[in-house]
C-alpha cells in the first residue's frame, strides 16, 4: 500500500499543471449554452494541439498511454483547475474506445482522429422513450437494404446530438431473436433530414439533453460497428467506459463546490454554528470517502484486471452526496440558494438529476445486490 | 376529541378543491410560470369568494372564519399550485390581526379582506412572496415586526427558482413604518402554520402524481410502481405528508381554540411540512425517472415551491431548536 | 375539529386518574421475569376489581363500553402513571374481541370472564419458523377424530405461552385448498404434555416469546372457533385488533422515554449542544406526529368506519423513532447506555425488535403502498 | 499510488483470517460470551505469534511493521469477535510508542509486545476494554495521557452490552501515574484507526452473514434476497462496509507514511466506521427478521460489539465536528 504518487504520476501531474497554469481558457461563458460549446470546443482543440486531449488513449492514436492513475490525475487536476469539460467528451470516452476496441482498421483510421481534434463531436444513441432503464427492450428497427441500413425509431437523453455528426446509435436488426440478441451497433451520421434532434429541456431551463426522431435514416453497411447482432457485447464496452475517468471529474467538480460553501460558511458566521459544522463535516466525510473509492477501485483494475465492489458504489455515492451538498448549501447559504441563476439554485435543480443520468440509483444498487454481493435477481 | 373536519370545514375545502381543479390545471400553472404572469382572474375570482379575508374578523369585513378553514383553502392552492397573492395577503392579514392595535387593524383589515389590497410578510434576509404587488408589508426583524407602506420600503423583484409565484427583496431604512404592538411570535407563528398548510397540499399533490405515474409506467415489462424500491418510496411520501397534514391540522385548531400551544403546534408543523415536502417532491422526481427531470414534466413546479416554502419565515433546523427548548422546558417544569 | 376532550371524555379521564392514583401498583420488580409477570398478574386482578380491565368492552361481558377516544386516553393515563402492563394483554384485545365477534353464546359465556380476571392467560398462536411474515403459508396441521382435532406442528414467537391456559392457534385443517384456504382456529388448551413450550430468548437476555412444539396435542371440536375453513377470516379480526389501543400506550410510553433522556440532556449540560437538540427536537417531533396521527386514525375510524392511511403508518413510525431515540440516547448519555441491565441499554437491543415483531417494517410499507396507495402488486 | 495491499500485507491478512477462522468459529465465540470468558489458549498462541508487537519498533522487540498490518489483524479480529486482550494491548503500544518518553517506551513496549503483560487505552467517563487484567493502563483526559500501573488506577469491571470483551471504568487521582510527554492527539488518532479497522472487520461479517441468511432463507415461495427492498438494504451496507475500509486503509497508511494526514485521515476513518457499523448490524439484525432478534442467532453479537466500539475514543458526531474544522481551516488557507 502506497498512497503517494510515484515519481512517473508526479512528472505527469507536474507536466499537466504547468500547461493547465500557460493554457486555462478561463472562466466558461455564462447563459447562453450555443456559446458554452463552442467554448469547450475551443477548449478541446487547445488541448488536443497539446496534446492533452484523450491522456488514457494509446499514442498510437494521439493519446499518451496513461494509466489508470494517471488518467485519473489527469481528470482531477481538470477539475481542481476548475476547468471545462471538453465538448466531445462522449467522443473521447465513448466513441473513442469502443472504435478501438470493436472497429475495423478501417473504422479507426477514418474516425478517431477527428474525435481526437473535436473536428467531429459524438453522440450516444442508446435510451428510448419506452425503455428507460431497460436496454433489452429497445424498439428502434434498422432494416438492411442493400449496401445501406434503414433506421426508424425514437432516442431519447441524447446529449449534445445537436452538435453532433456521428451518433453511436443501437438498434434492433432482428425481431425474431428474444431481447439483447436482435441488436446491433452503428456508426450514425447525423446529418440528414431524415433526423430531427429535439432539445429536451431540464428542470434547470437547460437543454444538455435532446430526443432524437429517426424516421428512415440510412447509414451504409460499412458503419456497422462489431458485426451484426452483437449490438449488446458492443454497448456494453461503451457502457464500461462510460464514467471511468470521468468519476474524478465529477468528484473533484463536488469538492470544489464543497469547499465553497465551506468557505461562504465561514464568511457567513454559519460555520460555528455547531448543527452547520455537522453537516459539513458529513460532506467532507463523503467527499473524501469517494475520492479514496474511486482510487482502491482503480488498484482493484490494476490488480485483478476488473473493477472491484467500489466500481459499482461511487457513481451511487457520488449523486447521493452531491444532492446532499446542494440541499446544505442552500439551507448555509440562504436566500441566494433560491435566486435563479445562482450557482448554488443551479445545483439544486441540476443534482436532482444524479441519482437518475446514468443509471438510476435504484438499478445501481439493484446491481450492487445481484452482481456484486450475488444476491438472487428479483422475480 | 374529533381530528376531523366539521361538515362546513370538509365542505370549504372540496368547493376550493373542485374551483382549483377547473381554474387551475397544471396547464395554466405552466404557461402562467412559464411567463412568469399570475391570473389575474382567478384572483379577482378568489377575492369575489372571499377567501383572502377568510380569517379576518367579521367586524373588520372578513369572514369571522378560523385559521383552520384558512389553511384549508391554502392547502388546496398548494395541491393546485396556483398563482396567485392568496398566500401573501392571507399571511398579512393573519399576522397584522394578531399582533396589530386597533387603528392599525381597523386601517388595513378591511381593505385586505376585500381585496381592495394585497399584503405579504417577511424577513429582510429572505425571498419575500407577493412583495411588489403588495400596498402593505410587514417586515420581521429581530426587533419586532413593522408595518410598512409600499412608498416606505424598497421592494427589489427577483427571479427565484420558482415561477410560479413572484418574489422580491425587502428592505427598510431603521425608522421606517410602524411597530405592531401585539406578540410577535404568535403572530408570526399563524404564518408558520399557514405556511405549512399550503406546503402539505404541495407535497400531497407530489405523491398523488408520482403513484398515478407508476401505475401507469412500464419497465421491464411491469409497471414501475409493482417494484418494491418505488413501494416504499410511495410509503414514505404517505407517511411525510400525513405527518405534516396531522401536526398542520393541529396547529391550526391550536392558533384557533388552544393558543398556549401555538408554540408548539407551530414549530411542529413548519418542521413536519418543510422537511417532509423538500423529501416528497425530490421522490417525485426520482419515482419519475428520467421524464421527472425534465421541464415538460411538471413535478418540478412542487420541487421549486417546496424549496422557497420550507424557506419561509424558518425551516426544519431552526423549528426542531425550538422544539428542543420547549422539550427542555417540559422536563424541567416537571423536574 | 376540536381537539379538546369532550365532558365525558374529561370525566371518564379523571375518574380513571384519580382510580390510578389510588391503586398504582408501584414499580416493576427488576429483573426476575416470573417475579414481574405475577406482578403483572396481580394488577390486572386490581384492574379487575376496579372495573379496569378492559374498557373497550361491552359492559355485559365486564367492560365500560368505551367509545375509541376512551380507550386511547385509558392506555394513554395507563403509560403516564407509567403502570405496568396487565398479564393478559393478548387476551383483553385480541382473544376476548375475537370471541366476542365470532365465538358461540356458550364460548362467550365460558371464555370472556376468566380473561378479564387474569384467572386464564392467553397467548396466540400464529407464526410459524418457516412462514414469518407469510401467514397463508402455514403448515401446523389438525386432523378431525371423531370429536377432536388432533394438532401437529410447530409455532414460533408465542409471547407469554409459559403463563397461558388457552393459545388462539391457526392450523390447516385442509391439505386440499390452496394458501390460507384450508385454515382453522382453534381455542386450545395449552395444559397438555402434547405442548413443548421452549423459551425464545432475545438479544436482550430475556425470554418475551416462545416456541411451541405441538406434538398430537387435541382440541375439541366445540373449542373449533368461527367455523371450520374459516381460519383466515377469524385470525384478520385478531390481527386488525392488534395494537388497536396499545398503540397509544406505546406512544405514552416513548414519550416518557423521550422525557426521560432530554432530562439527563439537561442533566449533564448536553442539551447545550446545538447538535444535541436537534436531534432531540426531531424526537419531539416524531414523538407528537405519532400521538397525532393516532388521534386522527381515530377520528377516521370515527367517522368512515374504517382506518385511514394513518393506520398503517403509524407503528412504522413508532418502531422508527423508538430506535433512533435509543441510539441518541446512547449517544447522549454515553457509556452508562452501554453498561448491561441499565434502562437506556435495554432499549438498545429492545428497539431493534420493533421493526420485526407485529409485522416487520418492509412489509408494513408493501401493505402502505399496495393497500393505502393501490399501487400494483410485486411481482 | 497503490491503494492494494503489498503481498507480505495480504498473507498476513489471510494467515490471520485462516487461523481466527479456525481457533475462533461463532460457537466458540458464543461459549465464550456466554460465561463471559476468554479463550486463553487462543490469546497464546497469537502472542506467540506476535500479534501484539507487530507495529512495535524492533528495537523494543516489536515486529518492527506499520499500523497498517496491525489493522489487517485488527480487522480479522473484528471478523472473528474472537475475545482477547489483543485490540487493547495493541491501542496501549500504540498510542505509548508515538507519545511515550525513551524510558517510558523502553520499560514497557517489551513487555507488551512480548505478550508479558497486557495494557489498555481509555477515558474515565468510557467503558475502557480489558482494563481489569492490563498491567499498565493509558488514561486520557484535557490535560494528556497518564501512564498508569494497575495499582494506581482504580479499575471497576462492568458487564457491558456487549459480552464479547471485557470492560470496566477506570480513573485515578489527580497526580497519579506519569503523563506522556509526546503528540498526544496524534498517539490517539493512531489508536482511533486501530478501532476502526476492527469496525471494519465487524462490519463486513454482519454483512457477509447477512447475504447468506437471505441467499438461504425463502419467504413467499422465493429467496428473501430477491426482494428488491432487502437488496438495497445490503448494498446499503456494503457501502458502509467499503467507505469504512477505504477511510481506515489510508488513515493507516498516513499514520505509517504521512502523519500530516494523520488527524484527518483518523477522524475519516472513525466516523465512517463508528456510524458505519452502527448502520450494518442493526441492518443485519432487520435483515435476519424474526431469527436476528434472537439469542441464538449470531448477529447480535456484531450489533453489541459495534455499539462499544463505535463510542470507543470518540464517535461520528466528535469526528464530523473535527472534519468540519479541518475543512474550514483548508479553505481559509486558501482565501
Amino acid at each position: 500500500m502506497d498512497l503517494t504518487f510515484s515519481e512517473a504520476e508526479l512528472a505527469f501531474r507536474d507536466e499537466l499543471r504547468s500547461w493547465l497554469a500557460d493554457h486555462h481558457p478561463g472562466e466558461m461563458p455564462h447563459g447562453d449554452e450555443d456559446e458554452q460549446y463552442a467554448f469547450r470546443r475551443d477548449w478541446q482543440r487547445t488541448l488536443y494541439d497539446g496534446g492533452w486531449a484523450a491522456v488514457h488513449w494509446p499514442s498510437r492514436y494521439g493519446g499518451r498511454d496513461a494509466t489508470l492513475t494517471q488518467s485519473a490525475i489527469y481528470f482531477e487536476e481538470l477539475g481542481r483547475a476548475r476547468a471545462p469539460l471538453a465538448a466531445n467528451v462522449l467522443g473521447l470516452l465513448l466513441a473513442g474506445p469502443t472504435i478501438m476496441a470493436w472497429g475495423t482498421e478501417e473504422q479507426q483510421d477514418r474516425y478517431l482522429t477527428p474525435i481526437l481534434s473535436a473536428e467531429e463531436i459524438w453522440c450516444q444513441g442508446f435510451s428510448e422513450p419506452e425503455a428507460g432503464s431497460d436496454l433489452a427492450s429497445l424498439k428502434t428497427k434498422a432494416v438492411r437494404d442493400g449496401d445501406e441500413w434503414v433506421v426508424t425509431g425514437q432516442k431519447v437523453w441524447t446529449s449534445g446530438a445537436q452538435h453532433s455528426k456521428w451518433c453511436m446509435l443501437v438498434a434492433r436488426t432482428d425481431q425474431d431473436v428474444p431481447k439483447h440478441k436482435g441488436l446491433s451497433y452503428f456508426l450514425m451520421d447525423m446529418e440528414q433530414a431524415e433526423i430531427q434532434v429535439r432539445p429536451l429541456v431540464q428542470i434547470t431551463g437547460e437543454a444538455e439533453f435532446n430526443e432524437l426522431f429517426i424516421e428512415e435514416a440510412r447509414i451504409p453497411h460499412e458503419n456497422l460497428l462489431g458485426g451484426e447482432g452483437n449490438g449488446w457485447k458492443v454497448a456494453l464496452t461503451t457502457l464500461m467506459n462510460e464514467r471511468a475517468g470521468l468519476g474524478f471529474f465529477l468528484q473533484v467538480r463536488m469538492r470544489n463546490v464543497l469547499d465553497d460553501l465551506v468557505t461562504a460558511a465561514v464568511q457567513n458566521g454559519r460555520i460555528d454554528d455547531p448543527v452547520v459544522a455537522d453537516r459539513l463535516g458529513d460532506l467532507h466525510l463523503r467527499t473524501e470517502n469517494l475520492r479514496l473509492l474511486a482510487y482502491r477501485g482503480l488498484s482493484t483494475i490494476e490488480r485483478y484486471g476488473q473493477p472491484g465492489p467500489e466500481g459499482s458504489l461511487t457513481k451511487w455515492l457520488w449523486s447521493e452526496t452531491n444532492q446532499l451538498l446542494a440541499q446544505t448549501a442552500a439551507d448555509v447559504v440562504g436566500a441566494d440558494a433560491l435566486v435563479a441563476g445562482t450557482p448554488w439554485a443551479y445545483e439544486l435543480l441540476r443534482s436532482r438529476g444524479n441519482s437518475i443520468e446514468g443509471g438510476t440509483t435504484e438499478i445501481l444498487k439493484n446491481i450492487v445486490a445481484e452482481r456484486v454481493l450475488r444476491l438472487p435477481r428479483a422475480a | 376529541m374529533n381530528f376531523d373536519f366539521s361538515e362546513d370545514q370538509h365542505e370549504i375545502k372540496r368547493t376550493a378543491h373542485d374551483l382549483l381543479a377547473k381554474r387551475s390545471p397544471l396547464e395554466r400553472v405552466r404557461a402562467a410560470a412559464e411567463s412568469r404572469t399570475y391570473d389575474d382572474g382567478l384572483w379577482t375570482e378568489l377575492v369575489e369568494l372571499g377567501w383572502p379575508g377568510i380569517a379576518i374578523d367579521e367586524q373588520h369585513g372578513g369572514g369571522g372564519l378560523g385559521v383552520v378553514e384558512l389553511c384549508t383553502l391554502l392547502e388546496e392552492g398548494g395541491h393546485a399550485l396556483a398563482g396567485s397573492p392568496f398566500l401573501a395577503t392571507a399571511l398579512c392579514g393573519l399576522v397584522l390581526q394578531a399582533a396589530g392595535d386597533d387603528g392599525q387593524r381597523a386601517a388595513w383589515l378591511p381593505r385586505l379582506a376585500s381585496g381592495e389590497v394585497t399584503g405579504t410578510v417577511g424577513t429582510a434576509d429572505a425571498l419575500v412572496p407577493d412583495a411588489d404587488g403588495a400596498a402593505l408589508l410587514l417586515l420581521a426583524d429581530a426587533d419586532g415586526i413593522r408595518l410598512l407602506e409600499r412608498y416606505e420600503a424598497t421592494v427589489e423583484p427577483v427571479d427565484a427558482i420558482d415561477p410560479t409565484r413572484r418574489y422580491a427583496r425587502v428592505s427598510a431604512p431603521a425608522g421606517a413604518g410602524s411597530p405592531l404592538p401585539g406578540d410577535v411570535e404568535a403572530a408570526l407563528d399563524r404564518a408558520r402554520v399557514a405556511v405549512a398548510a399550503e406546503l402539505v397540499g404541495v407535497s400531497a399533490r407530489a405523491l398523488e402524481m408520482t403513484v398515478a405515474y407508476v401505475q401507469d409506467r412500464k419497465q421491464f415489462g411491469v409497471p414501475v410502481g409493482s417494484f418494491q424500491a418505488v413501494q416504499h418510496r410511495c410509503a414514505q411520501m404517505l407517511l411525510h405528508t400525513e405527518s405534516a397534514r396531522a401536526a398542520t391540522y393541529f396547529a391550526a385548531w391550536a392558533a384557533d381554540a388552544d393558543p398556549e400551544r401555538l408554540a408548539e403546534g407551530a414549530a411542529l408543523a413548519k418542521a413536519a411540512a418543510s422537511d417532509g415536502v423538500r423529501e416528497t417532491t425530490a421522490s417525485a422526481i426520482q419515482a419519475h425517472g428520467g421524464i421527472g427531470f425534465t421541464w415538460e414534466a411538471d413535478v418540478h413546479w412542487f420541487y421549486k415551491r417546496a424549496q422557497l416554502g420550507a424557506a419561509y419565515l424558518g425551516g426544519g433546523g431552526a423549528m426542531r431548536a425550538r422544539l428542543a427548548r420547549l422539550a427542555a422546558r417540559r422536563v424541567e417544569a416537571v423536574v
